[in-house]
């Protein structure tokens, strides 16, 4: 190295030398490098496992696997104590979703029909195409009065595109079947969403409590 | 010649070639089936078992659905060179098992009945080694034809691949025409035979050259490791990305035909052919032993058959300088070596079973130099 | 003008104007509810309190001990504005907190949800949290509150600009104040619900989703909606309006606060007549007697059922053969050749509805074949009397001076515009009524209508004008409804309405608005501009901007459009060129 | 002078057997006053009133003279002058008193102060409840006209005057001046924002002077006997403070409560609370000591017993942290009475009265209901008091987030209980026990 060179030659040097980054072969040593060691390693263990492991296939039309309890499978629409709908077409699970496969179409609730007297809209059409959607969950995540769940039934087949096409009946159907079966309770429940949808509050003598469950 | 002579000629070389072009599909068809389930069982899965007993049928399916398959010809190909590879594919992979033996040919049964398409050819070896270069050939133009770059890609991996591993295998077979005196396959089989009917192996001698021959060709039938010219995971699908339907079939099959063609070979050439312990070597032998012998063949053949597609299971693939580093650093080397020894033991008529030793003691030299290197270049590159 | 200094920013503010104005001047956001400017101040949200001092003359600052509110504060020299000291921003967050005490958050199925200033300004000034424990106030909904208005009175933050409304634009007073105390509610005497003509103006003025149009419910949310500028074609006020849709659905029209044109509002027959644009008994495409019937298939209405259920996975339109070319190769050749034959006998009647644009289009065509044929004026609709606003209490109209809002009884946005067209290259105006009168043997017309008419039994062709027609030998119709005569056409041209058209509108005053499209022509019609640019073989695309400076530089009395942008407010007819900026 | 020695001038007269007459009250001297100030010039009687430092009795304590001359001059047109006769603070009952026993006192003042601010119509607006009052009242009126002092060129002068009586609908808000003058023009009773003040627009756009009742009472004696009498009681100016105008002048203290001998005593402005109670009201009732005094009606907050030697002049409730005087209704609160419950009636109250206009106003108050009903229900937390402070501290006219002073009002109560008896507050929170929900008449 020359000694001429002036402090920042050498900064520049040594920036110079950190931008490129060497990844060094990993030193081999000599058993390593007779490769037959090796390679009788790896055939010994898929013998092993061809062998002596327990083999781990289930058969699957006979065999149904346990989802987990938050596997993302078909949607279903909740429906509450009084049976109705629960969703009150807020358009969030639509506004959310990425593969723009919900769409509702709201409507004032019939007020004229006293189950339907305390709350305010409805959605009067509740579509999911089932072949659109990717089962990210963002719906579930969306619903602020958690009325769209997704289930564990992974199985979906139908034999044309408008069999999948979901609509609210349908929807329903999944819900009244799935929690019937006990497989898929509901899972979330932060409550009512407010007095203009719900009438039923908590009452004043037990404040809420904290954390969960509070709303306002 | 006459007529007759012709005919007494042509008739056996017809029921043999009957013979490789109604079985070689089947087997290939059923090599899925038995890579499957081996596949299966070292991912201690059960593999296909839906169709027949034991999925027995699920290769005949597979065959059917993929013959009925619709045939599509991207617009961006060569058509005619396309479609014309995997055939050229087959073809060069069937070819080679024209000289290959899958059993002691018989004098005068039947009138001249055997068990090879080309016996008594003198440099059947030869042509064995020509026509297998030639797969390289389907490769090559179903890759250009594809018009893809990654099947491009693949196909001039796979052209460096195979004029890389032709050397090595060529020297390490070489050893073993010296030491038979011959390059006809036949007459190498037979000069393995001996009493107890396994001492005579060329393997005893030469585990070296049986090491380099099948490492090397193992890379010739472009299966893991050295499945680079069709790796997945870098090229997509390599030469034959742009194939499907039958015309991938046809790859397919030349893949496995080459399997079984390596496999018949280093059954062959090293592991005594159809001699095995208990089992008399000569031809003389009745319906019962020649059945015998060729059942023999057919297991060690299976064996090594199994043998490569646990490979597959066992090892990771080979880095593309790898596989070259392999080639021309380790085996060539180490083949001339070999053959050197060889050369110098046949030539001085001495006994042959130091050279198993020495061979041993060769190839460990070689790690020991390979591990030297190896430390030493690191120690290099971190100077500068 | 006076200096103010909003936080610590000096600008110039009118006389007038207050320190939101001022605020807003020096681009600081002062939140408010109560306030507007079309209204009275009533200080009573408390939303816009902020600390005010004052500059003396020696440069102090003398700053005041409380907080004051803006709406109620004038903008005098020398004021000092703080927004964003720590006092006004706790009282923010507390008005905030004591406005959502009662609120019941039902965010999600409120239609002022994306739009809502309760929304925005908790956002933006508010606090995350609210200590209330306990349970909030219920109210029930008042459906009943008014035709087009239902009342959601637990969401309403008492700002009382509904009643400030009723009370001093439309002067009808139905809403007021009932009870006291955080359980006051707005509500209207029994059965005399809140049904006049600008009723619709109190759910744009409510801040929060108290008041919600009952037309608009649960429609649609409205961060879907995508807004463009435009200018309703229901009267010759010319109001300037929002459009807003979805997917080519339009879905309501707001009003867009305009000094020169209307103020801040517009009448419901504006803002609900809007729906003669999505009849399915629109024409559909050109038709033509010569060739086969062409157009969409009666099947293809789909689009318009925006409520039909999975409409979203239906497929598309059928794929639909353009036949405008042809028609317009026919319409043309045919003209050319009545022309031709006797220049006198054609004449082609301009409806009050088109554009500026589109009449010149088609004056200087057809001028341009030949001097002699004749321009006609349509039909223009008028019906009763101008309606004038703030009512007094007996119901009757205010005096001239004390005028707030007119619906005009003139039912067509143009006449003053397409009239300057067709004196310019006429001379006199001849309305078609004199025409039938007067000259017979017309044999060639070419009509334009585009009136509001989706039931073709109260069409806007008169039995006279019917009758005048029936001899003629060519009869070219362009409009949005069928009619008598687009029923007799030899070419019928499916044109836009107001909403998917581009172009100029000159209301009653010479003010000259541009409106844009912001949907797109159902199934085949195409816009009128876009039908008159290819008929007039003119080069590149139908272009309202270049076509303003062409007519300005054309015609004298509509030089001030001249400036080609006309601007959100439009410009005045008897503005200079360049005065306008 | 000592207050031993004080002689009632304001209620002098209401023991007299038909004393509401006009021919008693004519017995006894009365109406020289009107006489004397006809005699005089506006601009006299209004710096006659000025200097006896009279200020205004309705709570607030705004030199009356002052509030006169703020009149714009030079002006056509009517002037108006409202009574505030709309008592609704609770424990104040001084007006209804003097109307009901000596109505002519009040109104001669009142046509005074009209001549004195060039009005030429005064509205009585007086709330519903009092329908003696309004009898009382309308028969005084009637008699005056009847005798000349109202009507055209009262007492010969060329000054004319018309009172009209106008009763309210009950509504606390209605005391307060705009709200009044709203009430008064048939609308809702939401109190203006100011500017303008009343003085330049008040009542039917015109300029409007509001007076109370008893404001109106002095100025009678004021113009009968002098400044100099006037401001020979109460309490002097602080010379060191610019901005005390001094509490001059005979006061009616309203006494209620636990006290055993509740009532109205007429002192000058100065007394002491203790003195009130032990000396005037017979001391706490059940041999009971006082916990907590109310100085001038609820809004003014609590006085602890400790304070009750301050004195209750203008600005002596205000040293105590009360917001003032008020109405000089005093409220004695026994030992034995839950400060909680005390803070949740007067909560009550305000959130009920509270127009509705600002929302500080109409939120906080009810929310703090709400909150002290929830402490009362046994669910309270210790955090509640902080936010009931943090409530009563951001809503009324002191921080500026209201319209007029009902906030203040509904604020000062908490602030000062909690200032005062934070202890027992919390005690009661942390003990967890309900109090029995008292019945009142028209709670929401």
């Amino acid at each position: 190295m020359s000694t001429a060179e002036t402090p920042v030659a050498q900064v520049e040097k040594k920036q110079k030398k950190k931008t490129v980054q060497w990844g060094d072969d990993p030193k081999i040593g000599f058993v390593e490098a007779l490769y037959l060691p090796a390679i009788a390693g790896g055939i010994a263990t898929a013998l092993k496992h061809a062998f002596f492991k327990k083999r781990s296939t289930a058969q699957y039309p006979e065999q149904k696997p346990e989802m987990p309890p938050n596997y993302r499978g078909v949607h279903r629409l909740n429906r509450d104590e009084e049976g109705r709908v629960k969703c009150v077409a807020c358009y969030m699970c639509q506004t959310a979703c990425p593969a723009n496969c919900i769409e509702i179409i709201a409507a004032p609730a019939p007020q004229d029909d006293p189950k339907w007297a305390n709350r305010d809209k409805f959605p009067a059409t509740f579509t999911i195409d089932e072949l659109r959607c990717i089962y990210c969950g963002m719906c579930e995540e969306a619903c602020p009065v958690d009325a769209i769940e997704l289930t564990s039934i992974y199985d979906l087949t139908g034999m044309s595109r408008q069999e999948m096409i979901f609509d609210k009946e349908k929807l329903l159907s999944v819900f009244d079947e799935t929690s019937k079966a006990g497989l898929d309770p509901v899972r979330t429940n932060r409550g009512a969403l407010g007095p203009a949808s719900e009438k039923s509050m908590q009452s004043t003598d037990s404040p809420p409590p904290p954390g969960r469950g509070k709303h306002g | 010649m006459n007529w007759y002579e012709i005919w007494a000629e042509l008739w056996p070389t017809l029921i043999a070639i009957g013979i490789i072009l109604a079985v070689v599909p089947v087997v290939g068809l059923y090599a899925t089936f038995v890579e499957r389930k081996l596949a299966a069982a070292v991912q201690d899965r059960l593999g296909p078992n839906r169709v027949g007993p034991f999925g027995l049928f699920q290769a005949i399916a597979d065959g059917i659905k993929i013959f009925l398959k619709e045939q599509i010809i991207p617009s961006h190909v060569h058509t005619f060179i396309y479609m014309l590879a995997p055939c050229i594919s087959l073809m060069t992979a069937m070819f080679a098992l024209a000289v290959l033996p899958y059993g002691p040919t018989p004098v005068n049964y039947f009138g001249g009945l055997r068990f090879i398409v080309m016996p008594g050819l003198d440099i059947s070896l030869l042509i064995m080694f020509a026509i297998s270069s030639l797969s390289a050939y389907g490769i090559i133009l179903g890759g250009w034809a594809s018009n893809n770059k990654y099947s491009l890609y693949g196909a001039i991996r796979s052209c460096a691949q195979f004029i890389s591993y032709e050397i090595p295998m060529g020297l390490s077979v070489i050893g073993v025409i010296l030491v038979a005196g011959s390059m006809n396959i036949e007459t190498i089989v037979a000069s393995q035979g001996s009493g107890d009917g396994i001492s005579g192996w060329n393997l005893w001698w030469q585990p070296l050259a049986l090491i380099i021959f099948f490492t090397s060709a193992l890379a010739e039938t472009n299966r893991l490791p050295f499945d680079l010219p069709e790796c997945e995971q870098e090229l997509v699908g390599g030469f034959h990305t742009e194939y499907g339907g039958i015309k991938f079939v046809l790859f397919f099959l030349a893949e496995y035909t080459h399997v079984v063609t390596v496999s018949f070979l280093t059954t062959l050439l090293f592991f005594g052919g159809w001699h095995f312990p208990g089992v008399p070597s000569e031809v003389t032998a009745s319906y019962g032993i020649l059945a015998l012998q060729m059942l023999v063949l057919l297991v060690k053949v299976c064996g090594v058959v199994c043998f490569i597609m646990l490979l597959r299971w066992a090892l990771p693939r080979f880095r593309f300088d790898q596989l070259m580093g392999l080639a021309w650093k380790g085996l060539i080397p180490l083949a001339m070596l070999n053959l050197v020894f060889l050369a110098v033991f046949e030539s001085l008529g001495w006994h042959r079973w130091p050279l198993a030793v020495l061979s041993v003691l060769l190839f460990v030299a070689a790690g020991y130099w390979s591990a030297w290197q190896s430390q030493s270049f690191v120690r290099k590159a971190s100077v500068t | 003008m006076s200096t103010v200094f909003v936080n610590d920013i000096e600008v110039e503010v009118g006389p007038r104007d207050n320190l939101i104005q001022a605020a807003r001047a020096a681009g600081v956001e002062i939140p408010h509810y109560c306030w507007h400017e079309a209204l009275s101040v009533v200080a009573s949200c408390r939303m816009c309190l902020v600390e005010v001092g004052e500059k003396k003359p020696d440069g102090t600052i003398a700053m005041g001990p409380k907080l004051v509110p803006a709406c109620q504060t004038p903008a005098k020299p020398g004021t000092v504005v703080k927004t964003e000291t720590a006092k006004v921003k706790t009282g923010q967050q507390m008005t905030l907190e004591f406005l959502l005490l009662n609120h019941p958050l039902d965010c999600s199925i409120c239609d002022q949800a994306g739009e809502c200033y309760l929304q925005d300004y908790t956002y933006k000034f508010g606090k995350a949290q609210s200590r209330l424990n306990e349970p909030k106030v219920q109210r029930l909904d008042k459906y009943h509150i008014g035709e087009q208005i239902a009342l959601f009175t637990d969401r309403c933050v008492m700002c009382t600009r509904c009643v400030r409304f009723t009370r001093e634009i439309s002067g009808t007073a139905e809403l007021q104040v009932v009870a006291r105390g955080s359980v006051e509610e707005i509500d209207v005497f029994p059965n005399k619900p809140c049904n006049n003509k600008l009723a619709g103006n109190v759910v744009d003025l409510c801040p929060v989703g108290a008041l919600c149009s009952k037309d608009f419910l649960y429609k649609k949310r409205v961060w879907w909606l995508k807004s463009q500028k435009s200018v309703c074609a229901g009267c010759s006020t010319g109001c300037s309006i929002e459009v807003d849709q979805n997917e080519d659905h339009v879905y309501r029209l707001r009003p867009r606060a305009n000094p020169l044109a209307q103020g801040h509002f517009m009448c419901d027959e504006g803002r609900f007549g809007f729906k003669y644009v999505q009849s399915t008994n629109r024409l559909s495409g050109p038709t033509s007697k010569s060739i086969a019937t062409v157009g969409v298939a009666a099947s293809a209405v789909t689009k318009f059922n925006g409520n039909v259920a999975g409409k979203l996975f239906q497929p598309a339109d059928l794929a639909v053969v353009d036949h405008w070319p042809a028609a317009i190769q026919e319409a043309r050749e045919k003209i050319k050749a009545a022309v031709d034959s006797s220049a006198s006998s054609f004449a082609a009647v301009f409806s009050p509805m088109m554009s500026v644009e589109e009449a010149y289009l088609l004056a200087s065509y057809l001028k341009g074949l030949n001097r002699n044929v004749k321009l006609l004026m349509g039909p223009v609709p008028v019906v009763g009397e101008d309606d004038c606003y703030p009512k007094n209490v007996n119901g009757s109209a205010p005096t001239a001076e004390k005028t707030k809002f007119t619906i005009r009884a003139e039912k067509c946005p143009n006449r003053l515009g397409v009239e300057k067209v067709l004196k310019h290259f006429q001379g006199a105006l001849v309305p078609i009524e004199d025409a039938i009168q007067g000259a017979h043997g017309i044999q060639a017309w070419y009509f334009v209508g585009g009136y509001a008419t989706p039931d073709d039994s109260i069409g806007w062709v008169s039995p006279s004008i019917a009758k005048a027609t029936e001899p003629a030998k060519l009869l070219i119709v362009q409009d949005i409804f069928p009619s008598v005569l687009s029923k007799r056409a030899d070419i019928v041209f499916a044109g836009a309405a107001f909403t998917e058209r581009d172009g100029t509108f000159i209301n009653h005053s010479g003010l000259a608005q541009a409106f844009r499209a912001a949907t797109r022509p159902p199934q085949a019609s195409r816009a009128d501009g876009r039908i008159l640019n290819e008929l007039c073989l003119r080069q590149g695309l139908y272009n309202t901007e270049f076509l303003r400076k062409e007519i300005a530089s054309k015609i004298p009395s509509l030089e001030s459009l001249s400036v080609g942008d006309l601007g959100v407010h439009g410009v005045e007819l008897h503005q200079l060129v360049g005065a306008h900026l | 002078m000592t207050n031993a020695s004080f002689e009632p001038v304001l209620l002098a007269r209401i023991n007299k057997p038909d004393s509401a007459s006009l021919a008693s009250y004519k017995a006894d001297g009365g109406y020289a006053g009107l006489r004397k100030a006809l005699d005089m010039t506006q601009a006299q009687v209004i710096d006659l009133v000025k200097a006896s430092g009279l200020r205004g009795r309705g709570g607030a304590g705004f030199p009356t003279g002052m509030k006169w001359s703020f009149l714009p001059q030079n002006i056509t047109g009517p002037i108006y002058m409202c009574i505030n006769g709309d008592e609704s603070e609770p424990g104040t009952f001084n007006n209804r008193i003097l109307i009901e026993e000596d109505p002519h006192q009040v109104l001669e003042g009142i046509v005074i102060g009209c001549y004195a601010t060039r009005a030429t119509t005064a509205y009585f607006y007086l709330r519903y409840e009092y329908g003696h009052c309004y009898r009382t009242l309308q028969k005084a009126v009637d008699e005056m006209y009847a005798a000349g002092l109202l009507g055209k060129n009262i007492l010969g002068s060329n000054y004319s005057l018309d009172i009209h009586l106008h009763r309210g609908a009950c509504a606390y808000i209605c005391g307060e001046e705009t709200g009044l003058i709203e009430s008064l023009e048939g609308k809702r009773a939401w109190p203006r924002i100011k500017p303008p003040f009343p003085a330049v627009e008040g009542a039917f756009r015109r300029p409007t002077v509001v007076n109370n009742v008893e404001t109106m009472a002095c100025v009678t004696h004021i113009v009968n006997r002098g400044a100099e009498w006037f401001q020979s009681m109460g309490i002097a100016k602080d010379p060191n403070n610019p901005r005390d105008a001094g509490s001059y002048g005979p006061k009616l203290y309203c006494i209620s409560g636990h006290v055993n001998k509740p009532g109205l005593v007429e002192l000058p402005l100065g007394v002491t609370a203790r003195e009130l109670i032990d000396k005037h009201a017979g001391g706490v009732w059940k041999g009971r000591k006082a916990k907590a005094v109310v100085p001038g009606g609820i809004s003014m907050g609590f006085m602890s017993e400790a304070e009750l030697d301050t004195p209750l002049d203008f600005a002596g409730p205000g040293r105590v942290g009360c917001l003032g005087l008020g109405t000089a209704a005093v409220i004695v609160i026994d030992d034995h009475t839950s400060m909680v419950d005390v803070l949740y009636n007067a909560c009550r109250f305000f959130a009920h009265e509270s127009c509705g206009q600002c929302t500080p106003c109409r939120e906080g108050t009810a929310w703090s209901t709400k909150i002290l009903e929830r402490i009362r229900s046994g669910n309270g937390k210790l955090s509640d008091i902080d936010l009931l402070l943090e409530i009563s501290s951001s809503i009324g006219t002191i921080p500026g987030t209201t319209i007029c002073g009902l906030a203040d009002g509904a604020a000062w109560p908490i602030k000062t209980a909690i200032a005062k008896f934070r202890p027992e507050l919390e005690e009661y929170i942390r003990s967890g026990r309900k109090s029995a929900a008292p019945q009142l008449v028209g709670a929401h």
